[in-house]
């Protein structure tokens, strides 16, 4: 009884691919991060009038403004919640709902082990075990010093490659676990 | 876009091609493999022996063997290259000129190819998936032509009986006896919807053959809306699989531009469009009243049915759902006709079944085997066996709503009723093998471990059910459960399986039930022995803080 | 016939069923004349837990060490064993502990967090019995024969429980009557 | 109107068609155990506990859901439903915080009954004590997530009579829970109007008035129904 205890704690959740734009608007200054924001409300206005402000585009809207944003922050859902004229629970239900949507930021690099079954068959789990022991921290979870998230996907679809990871959208397949912690410092050092 | 049109349009791109061709697979598999280096490779030697107007480098889809890739494969020579290096590349490439190699040569005589029958993956190899032009030059949109001009909406769901094609998503209904049904609902809106959310773990079929062979998929939600009387069609796929995205939204635009999609398609009075719906990380989408929620913004929970979705789905208006393999089965039947499919396969079972075969097997990859193979036949002759001699303990199918099937069962024919006579499934197509070192315990643990992750939460049995249940798996695999804690865990996995609302949580025990079923005794191994048993003993000693 | 051999144990619960069980007021006479009470908070000054009791009302949940050593103790020697109360079927008040986690969190948070003066945890081995890490129910530990819940139960349902004992008979626990909770 | 006949537990119904077994079973005086049905609303059939048997189908099947059909012959009551239903029951005691002797509905509330007409004096499955919150934000009422059993009556009936859809299911398995607004508390939720349906909506003592202490929430659940029933048929008076 030690985890699942936690209402709020997402199991394994799959990530979503971070976008340039939020390297980016990590990187900028507090002068421009304005300027910055409302080029990223503008975007999400664009990709909600193409859906006509329908609510049914509600998943199409958070994936965007996910891509945009790098993570659904209230502000963001609110004013997806307005544009789409859906009530404020509804939103953050479907927001909540969906793993690869995050209310949290991740980390500027992604690990994420692939623990389907053929991956798990291969001993996916011991290389997580062993890539939490690195990195200090759980699947789910992101380095404190925000450099990198390690996450778990249901597959990844690459199964005769067990067991695949993918550090930053690249996939590499059968590894061990000194190979996939050598690939995270070396995206770490980039 | 006419008849003829569709004719020279495959002719010019026969005219465009070069003498020679050097296939490379683009699949993830082989793309991890190093297929780009190859491919730089290829090129390379392509530009420095100046042979750009004799050959043409060129991408295709997954060729199926992933465990020996990068695949490279030269044509009209029509020899497969398997674990090819950058370093080879060149040499490859001077094949086309009677040089020498010393790439490994596929064995084509080998099982693995000998005993597929391709119709689904016809296309492998063949085609750039980028491409329209190539489709269309191997006999593409033929299909959709030949349905639109030469028959009648009911002659082509006739057809589509007739092939006797099952549900190729793991459920296993007749898809002709589906597609009548929302026929003969009263015209008005209606839809179509490809089910892309290919989510078992172990099963990657559908994500190849969008990536692979896009536009097969696409002409076949075309004829479906045609003969249902549809005009709008989705494809409901996972944000995992952005390869598949990409081709599809590619392939969408091409389909547009040459007017295979879009208004009065072949100069008939019939209009359809596809639009993509990219789901968000939720298994239970799979389910198809979850997936049109989802498709409509909202929660991906499954409603209790009926209504099935054929009276009344997305919008409440009739849809149509079927899976990627099914809708990829489509062009093929129209073609060839509906006792052309009947012919093949079994009396329960006809046609083809694409696998996805993986695990603890030495020729990982992607198959399509007619039906009533048998397993020993995928494994122990297509698979090569566990590698390293290891002996097949078990084979997992249908994923986490499959079961296992254990060695001594291994001539059972693949078809629906054999394998859910066993108390596994057909599934959707993922196919694990499991080696003696395999406990199996463990794997049930690790299924519920999914389901429980997985469950959307509405309704009771699945929301809490699966946690229950994976608590005692938990408890047994390390050694503390007790006879009573099996017997509990069977009765919750028959409630559960009774009492769920949608095929999720029917299914979840499915793993418990199977494993039970032909693996009591390793339950019975891990329980406490009757020395440690004093009534059912505490798990957790006393733990007082050291103050 | 012999008299029944008759015991009630109080482990982690507030006393409120012993109370409940007094409350039956002249029945208790009744049953006086067919039992030998030989263990009980109320009703025995007996040190230790005899052989061959054949009903024993367990109430409270087993919450620590001592807890847990009597209750294997009461299981082993006695036929029927009853679960009485809410505490003991469902770890109820007692088990709201299980919530802030491990034996731990909770003395932390009852004898640091929260005391005024002297903060410590209580240690006196041998007299302080350790806290287990989750209060569990009694069923969840040792196998039960008769689920009698309520907090407290009330003493007609006792007394309804009981009687069809002395008779050699099985008490039927059904209706809002007999299983209630709360 | 077209009318279908069915059997219910042996009874002869006859009952307008579109109805569901629910309805046909309350016609024919029998009760059928339900925690997540309620008069009014719209339903969802997620407790499963009025799940029946239909003569003819291999399926249980909720009668919340089911229409009616001619000739349908429903069993009700049989050893293994009843076996199924108190699984269910012992599933959402173990999944919450159940703790009757200091709640607010002891004595009215749903889960209760539910639990002793399936017979459950105790659960085969431990408690999981889950660590969950409660929140006191409004100013009139209060939601202890503790006794929620998520059967979305709260959200149905804000959404669907009172207009304010001020509550939704968030998260999902194990961790759904209901919320508010944007998961804010309760009391900061513009949209809420205090009408208190959701009060008497709420089977167990999840939600509740604050003034309400151990035992005294007494929820009139007919009051909804009442409320839909005088606005179709303007018959104010109960």
């Amino acid at each position: 009884m030690s985890v699942q205890n936690q209402p709020t704690a997402t199991v394994a959740p799959e990530k979503p691919q971070k976008s340039a734009s939020d390297n980016k608007s990590k990187k900028s200054d507090n002068k421009s991060k304005k300027k910055e924001s409302d080029r990223r409300y503008k975007a999400l206005d664009m990709t909600m009038k193409r859906h006509h402000y329908e609510a049914d585009a509600l998943i199409e809207v958070l994936h965007k403004a996910q891509d945009t944003f790098g993570y659904l922050e209230e502000d963001v859902l609110r004013h997806v919640a307005k544009g789409l004229k859906l009530p404020l629970s509804r939103v953050y239900g479907v927001a909540t709902f969906y793993h690869l949507f995050s209310l949290k930021p991740g980390g500027e690099h992604t690990c994420v082990v692939c623990l389907g079954t053929a991956c798990h068959v291969k001993g996916a789990s011991e290389l997580l075990a062993d890539l939490e022991a690195e990195l200090g921290i759980k699947v789910g979870e992101t380095t404190s010093d925000g450099k990198i998230s390690l996450l778990g996907a249901r597959c990844i679809g690459t199964c005769g490659l067990a067991p695949a990871i993918v550090i930053d959208e690249v996939v590499s397949g059968k590894q061990t676990s000194e190979e996939t912690i050598k690939q995270i410092k070396d995206a770490l050092a980039q | 876009m006419d008849i003829n049109e569709l004719h020279a349009m495959a002719e010019q791109e026969q005219l465009r091609r070069k003498p020679h061709r050097i296939r490379y697979c683009t699949s993830a598999g082989c793309v991890s493999a190093g297929a780009i280096a190859v491919k730089d490779g290829l090129k390379a030697a392509v530009k420095d022996g100046k042979l750009d107007n004799e050959i043409e480098i060129s991408s295709v889809g997954c060729m199926g063997l992933c465990a020996r890739g990068p695949l490279v494969k030269v044509e009209p020579s029509e020899i497969f290259y398997e674990n090819v290096t950058a370093e080879q590349a060149a040499s490859v490439v001077s094949t086309c000129h009677g040089g020498a190699t010393d790439a490994k040569v596929s064995d084509l005589e080998h099982p693995f190819w000998k005993l597929q029958q391709p119709i689904v993956l016809e296309n492998r190899g063949r085609i750039n998936p980028e491409r329209i032009e190539e489709y269309v030059q191997v006999g593409g949109y033929q299909s959709l032509h030949k349905a639109l001009t030469d028959m009648t909406p009911a002659e082509v769901v006739e057809e589509m009986k007739k092939s006797g094609l099952r549900g190729r998503g793991g459920g296993g209904y007749p898809t002709g006896l589906k597609w009548e049904t929302v026929a003969k609902m009263p015209p008005g809106q209606k839809y179509v919807i490809c089910n892309a959310d290919e989510g078992d773990p172990g099963a990657f079929m559908d994500r190849s053959i969008l990536e692979s062979d896009p536009h097969r998929v696409l002409e076949g939600m075309a004829i479906a809306g045609y003969a249902v009387g549809a005009t709008h069609g989705f494809v409901y796929t996972r944000a995992e699989y952005p390869l598949a995205i990409k081709h599809l939204q590619k392939a969408i635009k091409q389909a547009k531009k040459f007017e295979f999609l879009g208004s009065q398609i072949f100069g008939s009075g019939f209009d359809f469009k596809v639009d993509i719906r990219i789901g968000a990380g939720a298994f239970v989408c799979g389910e198809e009243t979850a997936l049109m929620h989802s498709i409509q913004g909202a929660r991906g929970n499954p409603r209790p049915r009926p209504p099935y979705p054929a009276a009344s789905g997305l919008w409440d208006c009739p849809t149509l759902i079927n899976n990627v393999e099914s809708f990829a089965n489509v062009a093929p039947i129209v073609r060839n006709g509906g006792d052309w499919y009947a012919s093949i396969g079994t009396e329960d079972s006809k046609g083809t079944k694409v696998f996805a075969l993986t695990g603890k097997i030495t020729n990982t990859g992607l198959i399509e085997v007619p039906m009533g193979t048998t397993l020993r036949q995928i494994v122990e002759e297509m698979g090569d066996g566990v590698p390293d001699g290891g002996v097949v303990k078990a084979v997992q199918t249908g994923g986490p709503s499959g079961g296992c099937v254990p060695a001594d069962l291994l001539d059972t024919p693949v078809e629906y009723k054999s394998l859910l006579k066993l108390g596994a499934i057909m599934g959707s197509g993922g196919m694990i093998v499991m080696d003696e070192g395999t406990k199996m315990v463990e794997i049930a643990r690790f299924y519920m471990e999914f389901c429980r992750e997985e469950t959307c939460g509405k309704c009771v049995p699945c929301r809490t059910g699966t946690v229950q249940l994976y608590e005692l798996l938990d408890k047994i695999s390390k050694g503390q459960g007790t006879a009573k804690d099996v017997e509990q865990l069977e009765k919750l996995s028959y409630m559960v399986k009774e009492m769920s609302l949608c095929g999720l949580g029917q299914t979840a025990p499915n793993p418990i039930l199977s494993t039970l079923d032909y693996f009591k005794q390793e339950y019975l191994d891990l329980l406490q022995s009757p020395a440690d048993l004093n009534g059912n003993k505490i798990e957790a000693t006393a733990n007082a803080p050291s103050a | 016939m012999g008299k029944v051999k008759f015991a009630t144990v109080w482990l982690a619960g507030c006393a409120g069923c012993h109370m409940s069980f007094l409350d039956m007021d002249e029945w208790l006479i009744e049953l006086a004349q067919h039992v030998d009470v030989v263990y009980s908070p109320v009703g025995s000054d007996l040190k230790h837990y005899p052989d061959g009791v054949d009903v024993c009302l367990v109430e409270g949940a087993i919450a620590n060490v001592d807890n847990l050593e009597l209750i294997q103790e009461v299981r082993q020697k006695t036929k029927i064993l009853i679960s009485f109360g809410d505490c003991a079927v469902t770890a109820n008040v007692p088990g709201m502990r299980n919530m802030l986690g491990g034996a731990e969190s909770v003395l932390t948070r009852g004898y640091l967090e929260l005391a005024d003066a002297g903060k410590q945890f209580p240690n006196e081995p041998g007299i302080v019995p350790e806290l287990l890490d989750q209060v569990q129910s009694v069923h969840n530990v040792v196998p039960v024969d008769i689920f009698m819940p309520g907090c407290p139960p009330p003493a007609d349902r006792i007394k309804a429980t009981l009687a069809p004992l002395l008779k050699g008979e099985m008490p039927v626990m059904e209706g809002r009557e007999m299983i209630k909770f709360g | 109107m077209s009318v279908v006949t069915l059997k219910i537990d042996g009874v002869d119904v006859a009952i307008a068609a579109g109805s569901s077994v629910m309805q046909a079973a309350q016609e024919a005086s029998v009760e059928i155990p339900r925690l997540c049905y309620l008069e009014g609303l719209s339903t969802v059939g997620s407790c499963r506990l009025c799940v029946v048997e239909i003569a003819g189908i291999n399926k249980l099947l909720p009668a919340c859901t089911t229409e009616v059909r001619e000739g349908m012959d429903v069993t009700t009551q049989s050893p293994k439903l009843q076996d199924y239903r108190r699984m269910v029951l012992e599933l959402l005691f173990g999944e919450g915080n159940h703790v009757c002797a200091i709640c607010v509905a002891n004595g009215n509330c749903e889960l209760q009954d539910m639990a002793i007409a399936v017979g459950m004096d105790h659960s085969r499955f431990p408690y999981r004590f889950p660590d969950r919150k409660a929140d006191l934000s409004h100013t009139q009422f209060g939601i202890d997530h503790n006794r929620c059993i998520l059967c979305t009556r709260c959200v149905r009936v804000c959404d669907e009579i009172e207009g304010a859809h001020v509550w939704d299911v968030s998260q999902r398995g194990e961790f759904c829970h209901i919320t508010s607004g944007l998961d804010q508390p309760w009391g900061d939720v513009d949209a809420c109007t205090a009408c208190g349906k959701c009060v008497d909506a709420c089977p167990t003592g999840a939600i509740f008035r604050k003034n309400d202490t151990t035992g005294e929430k007494v929820g009139d659940r007919e009051k909804l129904e009442f409320l839909v029933k005088a606005r179709e048929n303007r018959e104010w008076v109960r």
